[in-house]
């Protein structure tokens, strides 16, 4: 508690995004959505309530922008002045992007928010004082802010219902801010066991809520410093690199035959979720 | 050109006109009490109404994440500029027609921070945590977050509270004093007795009063620029479109020194008629400090510019978009409001037949203000309707009545603490204005007035 | 899994000691064990349970009829999230939102807790005792004729109980009936290639074309379907099949499609025909009947006719004839017409043509339980059973599995005729609609307390029963099983016969046991058996496959031709079968009422959508309230204007309108089953669900729409946010 | 003027020597014990009985013996009914004395004993037994009960246990912030994790 102490541990509460001096370590999560395969069906978004205890909100809140939904499906039209959305949509799931070098993070007046050693962008929601500082500074407007106190609202949580909430996570009171957090349950069991048996998770060992119950499989979550992982591999083929803000191959020539890219990633929040671009046929 | 001050004026005259102002104001003075506390019971009852639902009753959302009162936070920060302004800058330049006026400045400084203040707290989600914004030792060891600018803020506004407070009260002693000694009886002659420390106008007091004064004057100026600096900070340091902007400190802090200056002229004229002041706040002086304003008014206009001017030039479209927006959105008529207010009508201030005309300058010096309010409320909402990722935009979240009736309430809080202030202690400086008054009562005997260290 | 030691039931008794200390305080940030001063403490336990620590029970899904297997997370004797169950080939592991939702089915505060027997115009809670003996003596005082069993798709040990009971009584009729299921597709499957529903390899095709069949979201089996879709985009070899969707209104598939071709409401069949004619002229051999057939669709005319451009025609007709093979599913666009026959049979001979059968469209397998096998539903059962009750044939009635009084068109005057019978006897979990109407209801246990077994109606491989098991002790001691139900009721009939069975656990396991040779359990022990079957919850059955023929009858094959205009009712509804709440079932299931609707991401409403050219045509913006008349009645609703529909159609989305059932479903939205017009489809005399004609009118006010997307609509204002590019630029087969 | 200079010299002088007296002060690494309440168990469980030394009487069970899911679980968990009648059923001594007769009364019930918490923390707080049980008493062979002891203070001599640690998150703090070694052999330390997610949740 010292001042010597703070100025040791500053380091460590803040990760800074991976440069050469300082890699990730054991782990580093990240994810990878295919845009190609993502039908919009909406099932990460209800399996994701289902998971992290997720106030439901009812019409009146939700009209007034109130709603909690870690990962959205945004909808996309790009039928520029044709008559029909002939090419379809285009679905986005959008969730905490778990930057590396977060806007949100280095605001927090509390430290409520910051980066842990495996890349995670972490909320601690008892310290939150609720400035909302961090989703002001959030550009992908991923975080959630608990309006009014849902667990002692009517017909959020009434009994038996709140028998359903999850005891891993903790369910938000008034005015605490909340995101997407990687199903960080999961992954502390899974890292849990593993140390247990002296190794590293392994590759699909642990599942993102998300990921687990997405009917074509558009999600990838894995270990980004683990070769093996497949997650890892995606981002190699599509040379993405996590810890630069202009991508090598979009100078290159060959960037057309790659699909991979984050989202405003020119903002240098060095995102760790890669989205795969939707394809369209043009022989039709 | 006529005197800012009559130089006849006996000094016992001076102690009676000012020391009358803790006695009998006018009616006026007390209509002004009640309609502040009526002001404040409506943001009390809207704050516990707040406080007990949840945030959610203000109207704000996960895309308006803040709103007025983060705006009005800054407002009044601004507002509390201008008594350093007075006081201290202008006493280093030995301006000597601020003398009169300078105490109330300074007052204003003070309690428009303590209003400041507040809306932090009431911004905040959980109000009840807000001991973990300062660092102490604590049993969870664990610090606030250094980076964040929320927490330079707290340091800022703590340091400039205090040493305001500070200079406020070390300039009053020697006026305390002449309080106790004039008055006779009643709690107040207790107060006044400890206050002014014993404090006997001996060679000794007055040299260490001089220099102490000299000190937290000198003390206060960079603080003044840096509080507001930090505000500034708490936006160009984030990555929103329109607030991250490098001219933001200048820019606030003009804005600062144009509200207070604003503000000075509406107190200046209330005061005057409700203490009958007219022998010392004069018009002259009034004349002084509408051209000032004026001055500084085209500082920030031309500070307005170059923000625009470099957003503009700037390749990030994204904040192009965000002054489109501002400009023709739904905010239009607020934008071009606030351009008109803090643009357009000082102009009105260069002409010298406006220079000294009370009713007109009370009003206008009110407009400044409400142009200068809807500056705060122009940086924070349109960006947050229109940031970076479109599908989040919200361009219909309106404030609730809520956060509205804690604005209006704050200036009630406000005006109950500077009137309270004004009719307990001597808001004007006394033994300040007898010094003028002799000052120039040796220049009109044709000597050069002394100028440089006394 | 479970080791034999260790009772199943005593299990979840034991279970539920944690259960039952859940609270939930408000201060702060908590959690469900907040409040919760007592350690988890068991009298005994199996040492898989450990504190703490979820274990994963398999069962099977009831939210929908598709029957996927589900693998609960249990936790101090409470189940709290529903995943997959891996072993089920036709999920494999994974889900849909509606899936995810049954926990709240589960949990739900607005299930009935004990029987009610209606008294005037409330229910009065009675015994169950009170309730069967009830029952025995109003059947028995019936004829057996009269006595009248609807139901929903059932299937397995539940259906095999059902169909004893209706013998016992002397056979009584047994009424299938599903609101939204794609009976018309099935009977033209049945003449077209013998078998009812054909298995659709999506995953084989090259190009699929698909007629309103909106398999991503809501068409008979969408997890399998998508899981197939995903290969189906990306297969092994880097190939990336193509998906033309041709409906008036967009499907959640419609806007996963590379083409998405808007057509004239019912000319589907044109259509497919002349895509026939065209492949022909694109030189691919037709048999001399379908030539003489499809040779007056020129594409011309078709292009007339269905209002899609005969460019588009012609790529289509290359890329079919290109790309083989493909795969031509006949949706509910094409079925939902009184031609609606014609138009299946007309797809089902262009995937004959297109030499698809037998390579994407497959047999399915026998089932080695006929009796068990799933019995699917459709309207015509409702209009039989209304006309009987409307001729008072019917004097008992039950109700189990569906919902008619919600889901009945006013034009069936289904209310009315309900009144006529003496005795209606609702076994529910909502006072739903229909409940309401009931004398009596028995309060079901959910699917998540419940014990049964489910035979899917599309498997995706083989043939497979699904077990579905109790995840946890059941919430309200009030309610029961199905099955326990059927047994008590068929001790009253057949005593000795079934006396033997303590209740339909017991049953069960017996029923599985003594078979177990036939369910792939010949060499072991009954114990390893069925703990072996629970812990997978699914058994594997060895079906023969079932040769799919290939006949379509080509001559006399006749679509008529598209609509005349009708100036009074110039507009076609089209009531759309939404992926979360299909036939309103799930209404009452809150995340399912929050998760946005994928086109619109409208929220907790009915809306109606409208092309902006029709919008425009009525002087219409989004959010105006209209009302929506056909002959049979009107609502109203908000309106939702976007390109995907065709300027002829407005859509409704099904399910919303609740009058009773819940506090998340009363009321919310309007019920588009209601307006529907009594038009039926020719051969099946199904109820044809896009016949419907309307008028839209302006009702006045206008509202903000309650949805996720904001001012910026669909556009991305030149932010790079969601991308797409032309798939001949990437080389899927570089990709890992 | 100088007394202007005086003054500054003086102001600086004592900002420099706090701010230098700030930096070296050293925190206590563990910080004082603080005694819990006491709390009433349905049966008065005699720790010292079981737990403690041949000395005093006790029976010297190791405390994963009845705790059996600490090292395998985040809580450290109560053992089944099952489990204490395993034993007491053969020790016919203790037989019938007034609390094992309790005990047997649940039995007979198949109630389970409504065992209170001792060691309650905050439901944001995530504190994984498994965890440490492994890194002390499995990587670095530490005896049992001084593992625990960490934590619970010395059971083994108290009849009903009672908190003696304040499980304040300093106190929790302080003892990450200490190197311990990787495992009994090795020389290679480590402190423990100090990032939030690794115990908020």
């Amino acid at each position: 508690m010292s001042i010597t102490n703070l100025l040791e541990n500053w380091s460590d509460f803040r990760q800074q995004h991976p440069s050469d001096d300082r890699p990730h370590r054991e782990y580093k999560w990240a994810m990878s959505i295919d845009l190609d395969s993502c039908t919009g069906c909406n099932a990460c978004s209800v399996a994701c309530y289902a998971e992290n205890n997720l106030p439901v909100v009812g019409k009146v809140k939700f009209s007034h922008g109130h709603s909690h939904h870690w990962i959205r499906i945004e909808r996309y039209w790009d039928n520029d002045g044709r008559e029909f959305a002939d090419q379809g949509a285009q679905f986005l799931p959008m969730l905490c992007q778990h930057c590396e070098s977060a806007p949100c993070e280095t605001v927090c007046p509390v430290g409520a928010t910051n980066h842990t050693a495996d890349g995670l962008n972490s909320q601690v929601y008892n310290r939150c004082v609720g400035s909302r500082y961090c989703n002001a500074n959030c550009p992908y407007k991923v975080r959630y802010f608990n309006w009014y106190d849902y667990p002692t609202t009517d017909n959020v949580w009434p009994e038996p219902m709140n028998q359903q909430l999850n005891p891993d996570v903790t369910v938000r009171g008034k005015g605490v801010m909340e995101k997407c957090t990687f199903c960080v349950q999961r992954l502390t069991v899974a890292k849990s066991n593993a140390r247990t048996e002296g190794r590293l998770v392994l590759d699909g060992e642990v599942q993102t809520a998300c990921q687990q119950v997405c009917p074509t499989g558009a999600i990838t979550f894995g270990n980004l410093v683990d070769p093996l992982a497949k997650v890892g591999k995606q981002w190699m083929t599509q040379q993405v690199e996590l810890n630069k803000d202009k991508q090598a191959k979009n100078e290159a020539e060959e960037a057309a035959k790659l699909r991979g890219y984050r989202i405003l990633e020119e903002l240098r929040t060095y995102p760790s979720v890669m989205y795969l671009e939707q394809l369209r046929e043009s022989a039709i | 050109m006529e005197k800012d001050i009559r130089e006849d004026i006996a000094w016992a005259q001076i102690n009676k006109d000012v020391l009358k102002s803790l006695e009998s104001p006018r009616r006026l003075y007390w209509v002004i009490l009640l309609i502040a506390l009526a002001m404040i019971s409506v943001a009390v009852g809207c704050e516990i109404y707040q406080y007990t639902t949840g945030m959610g009753v203000s109207n704000k959302n996960n895309s308006h994440v803040w709103s007025l009162y983060i705006a009005t936070f800054i407002f009044w920060i601004g507002m509390s500029h201008s008594g350093t302004l007075l006081s201290a800058i202008l006493h280093l330049m030995h301006a000597d027609w601020r003398k009169p006026i300078y105490r109330f400045a300074e007052a204003m400084t003070t309690f428009s921070l303590m209003t400041a203040g507040l809306f932090v707290m009431v911004h905040l989600g959980r109000l009840w945590q807000v001991y973990y914004v300062m660092p102490y030792p604590n049993e969870r060891w664990v610090w606030p977050n250094f980076q964040s600018p929320l927490v330079w803020d707290m340091f800022a506004i703590a340091t400039y509270l205090s040493s305001s407070v500070l200079f406020l009260y070390v300039g009053m002693i020697p006026d305390l004093a002449i309080c106790r000694d004039n008055i006779h009886a009643g709690w107040r002659k207790k107060l006044y007795t400890v206050m002014s420390l014993g404090w006997e106008g001996t060679d000794r007091q007055w040299r260490n009063f001089r220099v102490t004064y000299l000190t937290i004057a000198c003390f206060l100026i960079p603080l003044a620029v840096s509080v507001h600096s930090i505000v500034a900070s708490d936006f160009a340091m984030s990555n929103m479109p329109g607030w991250h902007v490098t001219s933001f400190p200048p820019y606030f802090v003009a804005g600062a020194l144009y509200s207070g200056c604003a503000a000075i002229i509406t107190l200046f004229i209330i005061l005057r008629y409700v203490f009958r002041f007219e022998e010392y706040m004069t018009l002259p002086i009034m004349k002084k400090l509408v051209r000032l304003t004026f001055a500084i008014a085209m500082v920030w206009t031309y500070l307005n510019l170059i923000e625009f001017a470099s957003v503009w030039y700037g390749h990030d479209q994204t904040a192009k978009d965000q002054l489109i927006f501002k400009a023709t959105g739904p905010y239009a008529p607020f934008f071009w409001a606030m351009i008109f207010f803090g643009s357009i009508l000082p102009l009105m201030l260069a002409f010298k037949r406006f220079q000294t005309h009370l009713p007109i300058l009370f009003v206008v010096s009110i407009l400044l203000n409400v142009g200068m309010w809807l500056e705060r409320w122009m940086i924070i909402s349109p960006s947050f309707a229109h940031g970076h990722y479109p599908w989040t935009w919200d361009h219909d979240q309106w404030p609730s009545l809520v956060q509205w009736g804690i604005v209006f309430g704050s200036f009630g809080w406000f005006t109950l603490l500077f009137m309270v202030f004004c009719k307990v202690f001597p808001s004007v400086s006394m033994y300040e204005v007898k010094e003028m008054v002799y000052h120039r009562s040796l220049a009109l005997k044709h000597k050069p007035a002394v100028k440089g260290d006394y | 899994m479970i080791e034999n030691s260790f009772n199943r039931r005593d299990f979840l008794k034991v279970l539920g000691w944690g259960g039952a200390t859940v609270a939930l305080s408000g201060c702060g940030n908590t959690s469900v064990e907040d409040g919760k001063e007592f350690v988890t403490s068991y009298v005994q336990t199996a040492d898989y349970i450990i504190p703490s620590i979820g274990t994963y029970f398999n069962s099977t899904c009831a939210q929908c009829d598709a029957g996927c297997g589900i693998m609960g997370r249990v936790r101090e004797g409470r189940v709290l999230k529903l995943e997959g169950n891996p072993k089920s080939s036709i999920n494999n592991g994974k889900m849909c939102g509606l899936g995810q939702a049954g926990v709240q089915a589960h949990y739900n505060p607005d299930r009935i807790r004990e029987p009610l027997l209606r008294n005037g115009n409330k229910g009065e809670a009675i015994t169950w005792e009170k309730a069967l003996a009830l029952i025995n003596e109003k059947v028995g005082g019936v004829k057996a004729e009269n006595v009248a069993f609807l139901t929903g798709g059932v299937s397995g040990h539940v259906k095999v109980l059902l169909k004893n009971y209706l013998d016992a009584l002397g056979s009584g009729h047994h009424y299938v009936y599903e609101a939204v299921a794609p009976s018309i597709v099935r009977a033209a499957n049945k003449k077209a290639y013998g078998v009812e529903m054909p298995r659709l390899r999506l995953d084989k095709a090259k190009v699929i074309l698909s007629f309103g069949a909106d398999f991503l979201g809501a068409w008979i089996s969408p997890v399998h379907f998508s899981q197939q879709y995903a290969h189906f985009r990306k297969a092994d070899n880097g190939e990336r099949g193509v998906l033309v969707q041709v409906e008036s209104k967009m499907t959640l598939t419609g806007a996963n499609a590379d083409r998405w071709l808007a057509i004239r409401p019912g000319t589907e069949g044109i259509f497919a025909l002349g895509l026939i004619n065209a492949l022909a002229a694109a030189g691919l051999s037709v048999s001399g009947d379908v030539a003489a057939v499809v040779k007056e669709y020129t594409t011309d005319r078709v292009s007339k006719d269905t209002g899609v451009s005969t460019e588009h025609i012609g790529k289509l007709a290359a890329l079919l004839k290109e790309r083989s093979p493909s795969l031509i599913i006949a949706g509910s666009a094409a079925e939902g017409y009184a031609h609606g026959s014609q138009n299946a049979t007309a797809i089902a001979l262009l995937n004959q043509v297109l030499g698809n059968v037998g390579k994407t469209v497959e047999g399915s397998s026998s089932i080695p339980f006929p009796q068990m096998a799933p019995t699917t539903g459709n309207r015509l059962a409702l209009q039989t059973l209304n006309d009987n009750m409307a001729q008072d044939k019917v004097k008992v009635l039950f109700s189990y599995g569906a919902n008619p009084v919600f889901t009945a068109p006013v034009s069936m005057k289904l209310k009315e005729n309900l009144k006529k019978v003496p005795f209606k006897v609702a076994f529910a979990h909502y006072m739903d609609e229909t409940a309401v109407e009931a004398d009596l209801v028995l309060p079901l246990n959910s699917a998540l307390e419940d014990w049964g077994t489910v035979m899917p109606e599309y498997i995706a491989e083989g043939a497979q029963l699904n077990i579905r098991q109790p995840l946890m002790e059941k919430l309200h001691p009030g309610t029961l099983g199905m099955g326990d139900i059927l047994l008590a009721l068929l001790k009253q009939h057949r005593p000795d016969e079934y006396k033997g069975y303590e209740d339909f656990y017991s049953y069960l396991r017996n029923a599985m046991v003594s078979n177990k040779g036939a369910l792939g359990g010949a060499n072991a022990d009954d114990d390893t058996f069925w703990e072996a079957a629970l812990s997978h919850g699914v058994v594997k059955l060895v079906g023969a496959t079932v040769n799919i023929s290939s006949h379509v009858p080509a001559n006399g094959l006749v679509v008529p031709a598209p609509f005349v205009e009708d100036s009074t009712y110039p507009l076609h509804l089209i009531p759309a079968v939404s992926a979360s709440l299909r036939d309103g079932r799930n209404a009452n299931e809150p995340w399912l009422q929050e998760s946005p609707d994928p086109l619109t991401t409208i929220v907790w409403d009915s809306w109606v959508e409208m092309h902006p050219k029709t919008a425009a045509k009525l002087g219409i913006v989004e959010g105006d309230i209209v009302e929506v008349a056909s002959k049979s009645g009107a609502i109203k609703a908000q309106v939702y204007v976007f390109t995907g529909i065709h300027p002829d159609v407005v859509s409704v989305p099904l399910g919303y309108g609740h009058e009773a059932m819940g506090r998340y479903a009363k009321g919310v939205g309007v019920n588009a089953f209601k307006i529907l017009d009594p038009v039926f489809d020719k051969e099946t005399g199904e109820l044809a669900m896009h016949e419907t004609r309307v008028k839209v009118s302006k009702a006045g006010h206008r509202v903000i729409i309650v949805k996720d997307e904001g001012p910026a609509g669909g556009k991305q204002m030149g932010r790079k946010i969601a991308v797409r590019m032309s798939s001949d630029k990437v080389n899927l087969s570089k990709e890992v | 003027m100088y007394c202007f200079l005086r003054l500054s010299v003086l102001l600086v002088g004592l900002i420099v020597s706090a701010s230098s007296y700030a930096v070296n002060a050293v925190q206590p690494l563990t910080t004082a014990d603080d005694l819990g309440p006491k709390v009433e168990q349905p049966i008065e469980f005699p720790h010292d009985r079981h737990a403690g030394d041949a000395a005093k009487g006790g029976m010297q069970i190791n405390c994963m013996y009845c705790h059996t899911y600490a090292r395998r679980s985040i809580v450290a968990g109560i053992p089944p009914l099952q489990k204490c009648i395993g034993c007491h059923q053969s020790i016919e001594s203790v037989r019938e004395t007034p609390r094992i007769k309790k005990l047997f009364e649940y039995w007979e019930a198949k109630k389970a004993v409504p065992w209170k918490k001792v060691h309650d923390l905050p439901d944001f707080v995530r504190f994984n037994h498994e965890r440490h049980i492994q890194r002390f008493v499995f990587a670095q062979n530490k005896p049992v009960q001084e593992a625990c002891g960490y934590c619970h203070g010395d059971v083994k001599t108290m009849t009903v246990a009672r908190r003696q640690k304040p499980l304040s998150m300093g106190w929790c703090v302080s003892c990450h912030q200490k190197d311990h070694p990787v495992d009994a052999t090795s020389t290679k330390t480590t402190h423990g994790p100090n990032d939030c997610w690794q115990c908020h949740k």
